[in-house]
């Protein structure tokens, strides 16, 4: 067995153990110097990207994988903690992955005169490993574990800016609702354990059977996880902490939401695989009434989010809110491929919503990064303040721009392949849902030309005459999640074919994932 | 009936977390609530992993006479519990801190008053 | 490699650039037609405003939140249903989630 | 407080950081472990606390000091886990279980009097969690009690 092999075959665990180890080293490495912290932090996400991209390649190229913790084989009872890899797993870690070095880099300059970084990165790392954790892990209960280290260190990263009150009542509500949501998820898994005996998601998948207590698990895993993603009508703790906390830390949070957005995906498509085809009352299948309960809490994000932000001055709590209606448009997408399950287009709805993910990922935090450079020249928060930006900060202005265009979907940006794959999808489920997203569509692009008006465009205000253009550790950051952007749009069927078709398929064949661990007792 | 007891307490403790979270306006009632809950789903969790005339499941310390593994309470849903116990534990010192420095800065605990963020 | 398929249709990011390009370059011979008469320097460049003269920075600068002022105020009772629903309030958030859960409940505990 | 509360503290903080010591190192035999000893050590800490007020606690032992234990702690538990990835080819694999050295010995099954020598990896966790919470649950309560005494209120 060669070095090669060897660390595939214990990846999985690796992943998760390289960035907790390093955040516990971190403390120590910062005795030493700043400078040594903060390219440790960098170098360490690097080794776990390696291992991320290794473990990549092998999934992709050869199936699901499983690795169990603290034995070498499969026993019955199952008791052991089983990492399960499939292919959509890889593809959320690989965002993961993505959020976490832009975001390092971009903290670089943008932090460097606050002090208590040494907690700071080892708590964006705890996020991180967290996220991590809930991507690739085969066990329920591991998943909650994974969901709470992830709401602990987020809340405490969302406080970074103590001296401020209102970072402190963002915090604040980010536990309280976190913390009950997660809650209601241990309830949930209580519930599986009470009448399968199992914690293992392929095993629960196997023996689930849609009782009663099955219905109302499912309905709480739902609205906890989804609360927890930030779907309408429980999305008001995402605009308060997303406005915030410092920007880079809005990337780490977006990957431990866009995981808890990955759980839903894994608890209706995995774990109520089996089961989604059962008739209920009025021989309506499960998967119809899921599908809309889905698609109804979607558009109400849509809307939400893009009538909200339309009101915002605060730049930052402005983009929350068009945070919150992207991710009405994942869910519109996922909606649409359950309720129309089996259909050819429920495919390319998954493909669009998939896709989505990462649009959204790189979409949302260019704008967040464009904001937080704004703020670190300017120190305003308030859109009403500033004006006439374009003048000093040619960079930042086209980087606002791309991710403007690319969130808006507007052609040839990335932001545009995955809402064209969801508006052709939704088209044939139902046209007024289509047209309703594309609305959403309409009115993002009008929220940010108003801020491209407010802040770039317009005179030049006397009390910013002498700003300067952000520093280069942070145009980097931008300028990388920008050719993300680019590159997307133009290649995108290089994405979709490598990565995003194997998520989706990976998603669909929930008897794959099962047979991976049944198979192996 | 005697068996479903537990669980009627453990919805009961639930509904009172939750009407404490909702309608108590003091944010350490708040936080007092959310304990609440937690000490709920962890009765629900001890009490999946029951059984009637059980023994603590201590491999070493078995009373003699009883016979391994039939006669032990179910591990895994206590290790679940403490699990979920420690996590608590980082929540609620994390919480009553964040409420310590919100009393600093806004000079008050009423969650009604501390809405500066809205909108 | 650069088309997309959608089962329904495609996108083609490559035919939409040259679309674009063609478009842009139309335009720009078209502005060629007026160049000869721009003259840098002159009167011609510098601001006019009826013979007013030209306001400060700070007089010109429209604020963020009076744009779209026509649409918030034509929305204004939408705006005001939003608005109370956001109240910042802690414990409504939580008062959201039981909501959610519980008309679930329901629909689920019906079907 | 009061030299009766001071002089209590002083003669039950012993008893509670042997017991607190007790139940990590019976953390494989017994129920508790090394986070519940850690949670009885520290709560003995808090005691003190109590007792003498928190400037002095503050003056003896710097909470930088307790957040490095904090980490060695937690370093200590991930590098068993990787030792076991070495030795055993598992992460956290057991590799000192049935080897006969140290906390090596296989236990017999039943009712039998508790070996200590027994677990594997297990007591050296329980070790290094119990390193991390004392340090952990301490530092907490240590600085909450301190930025509440201090002046900075008014």
């Amino acid at each position: 067995m060669t070095i090669l092999e060897a660390l595939l075959q214990h990846s999985p665990a690796l992943i998760i153990a390289t960035p907790l180890l390093s955040a516990f080293l971190l403390p120590l490495v910062s005795r030493i110097h700043a400078k040594v912290r903060d390219v440790f932090a960098l170098v360490m996400l690097g080794v776990t990207s390696c291992f991320v991209g290794l473990l990549a390649s092998d999934v992709l190229s050869h199936g699901p994988r499983i690795y169990i913790f603290g034995a070498q084989n499969l026993h019955v009872p199952l008791v052991r903690i089983l990492f399960e890899v499939d292919s959509m797993g890889i593809f959320m870690a690989l965002i993961t992955m993505m959020l976490a070095i832009i975001a390092v880099i971009y903290s670089w300059s943008f932090l460097h005169q606050e002090d208590g970084l040494d907690k700071y990165y080892t708590l964006l790392l705890l996020v991180v490993t967290s996220a991590l954790g809930m991507e690739l892990t085969g066990d329920i209960f591991n998943f909650f574990v994974f969901l709470e280290i992830s709401c602990i260190a987020s809340c405490a990263l969302i406080a970074f800016w103590v001296t401020e009150g209102e970072a402190l009542e963002a915090a604040f509500k980010y536990i309280v609702v976190s913390s009950v949501g997660a809650l209601f998820v241990l309830f949930a898994i209580g519930i599986f354990y009470a009448q399968y005996n199992a914690l293992n998601i392929a095993t629960l998948a196997h023996l689930l059977q849609f009782t009663f207590l099955d219905k109302i698990a499912l309905v709480i895993l739902l609205v906890s996880l989804g609360m927890k993603a930030g779907l309408a009508p429980m999305h008001m703790w995402l605009p308060d902490s997303y406005g915030r906390a410092p920007p880079s830390i809005v990337l780490i949070i977006m990957s431990a939401t866009l995981a808890s957005f990955y759980g839903i995906l894994r608890v209706v498509f995995t774990v109520y695989g089996n089961v989604l085809t059962t008739s209920l009352r009025f021989s309506l299948p499960v998967h119809v009434v899921i599908g809309w309960i889905l698609i109804a809490l979607a558009i109400v994000s849509i809307l939400i989010g893009v009538i909200m932000a339309l009101i915002q001055t605060d730049l930052l709590r402005l983009i929350g809110y068009a945070a919150v209606a992207e991710i009405g448009y994942m869910f519109l997408a996922i909606g649409t491929s359950i309720a129309a399950l089996g259909t050819s287009y429920a495919t390319v709805a998954l493909h669009g919503g998939v896709l989505h993910i990462l649009n959204d990922a790189i979409d949302i935090g260019l704008l967040f990064l464009v904001a937080g450079a704004i703020y670190y020249v300017t120190k305003k928060r308030s859109l009403d303040d500033i004006s006439g930006l374009a003048r000093n900060m040619k960079f930042t202005t086209v980087f606002f721009l791309i991710g403007l265009l690319a969130v808006a979907g507007m052609p040839p940006l990335n932001g545009f392949t995955s809402k064209f794959l969801i508006y052709e999808s939704v088209y044939q489920l139902n046209p007024i849902l289509s047209i309703i997203a594309l609305l959403g569509s309409i009115l993002l692009l009008a929220v940010f030309i108003k801020v491209l008006y407010a802040a770039f465009l317009g005179p030049e205000l006397p009390e910013l005459q002498d700003v300067k253009e952000a520093p280069k550790s942070m145009l980097l950051a931008m300028g990388l999640l920008a050719g993300f952007a680019i590159c997307i749009g133009l290649f995108p069927n290089l994405l979709l074919d490598t990565l995003v078709k194997p998520a989706a398929s990976a998603l669909m064949d929930h008897a794959q994932y099962i047979s991976m661990v049944i198979g192996g007792l | 009936m005697i068996e479903y007891l537990p669980f009627i307490a453990v919805v009961a403790m639930i509904l009172i977390g939750l009407y404490a979270v909702v309608f108590r306006r003091n944010l350490i009632k708040m936080v007092i609530g959310i304990s609440i809950i937690e000490s709920g789903v962890n009765l629900f969790l001890i009490m999946l992993g029951y059984r009637e005339g059980g023994v603590a499941p201590i491999f070493t310390s078995l009373p003699s006479g009883t016979t391994y593994p039939g006669e032990m309470v179910l591990p895994v849903p206590q290790a679940l519990t403490l699990t979920s116990i420690v996590i608590g534990v980082a929540v609620l010192a994390l919480m009553l801190s964040l409420v310590m420095h919100i009393y600093r800065k806004y000079g008050t605990l009423d969650v009604q008053k501390i809405r500066r963020l809205k909108e | 490699m650069f088309t997309l398929e959608s089962g329904s249709g495609f996108w083609n990011p490559i035919l939409w650039i040259l679309v674009f390009v063609i478009i842009f370059l139309l335009f720009y011979g078209i502005r060629g037609f007026g160049k000869s008469a721009y003259k840098k320097g002159t009167e011609q460049t510098k601001v006019f405003l009826s013979g007013n003269k030209e306001p400060s920075p700070e007089e010109m600068h429209v604020k963020a939140s009076n744009l779209y002022w026509g649409f918030t105020t034509s929305m204004k009772s939408l705006y005001s249903v939003l608005r109370n629903m956001h109240t910042g309030n802690t414990s409504d958030y939580i008062l959201w989630f039981v909501l959610v859960l519980v008309v679930l409940f329901l629909i689920l505990g019906v079907m | 407080m009061t030299k009766i509360v001071r002089t209590t503290a002083n003669i039950l903080f012993p008893f509670t950081l042997i017991f607190g010591l007790y139940v990590i190192a019976h953390g494989h035999l017994t129920p508790g472990g090394g986070f519940q000893g850690g949670a009885i050590v520290a709560s003995g800490c808090a005691l003190l606390l109590v007792a003498y007020g928190s400037p002095w606690m503050f003056n003896c032992i710097k909470d930088t000091r307790l957040a490095t234990f904090e980490s060695l702690g937690a370093i200590g538990f991930i590098t068993i886990a990787f030792l076991g990835l070495v030795f055993s080819a598992v992460f956290f694999g057991n590799f000192l279980t049935g080897s006969g050295s140290l906390f090596g010995t296989t236990p017999a099954t039943g009712s039998t009097l508790s070996d200590f020598n027994t677990g594997g990896v297990l007591p050296l966790m329980n070790f290094a969690v119990g390193v991390k919470v004392i340090a952990g649950l301490f530092v907490i309560v240590l600085v909450m009690a301190y930025a509440s005494s201090s002046k900075e209120w008014d």
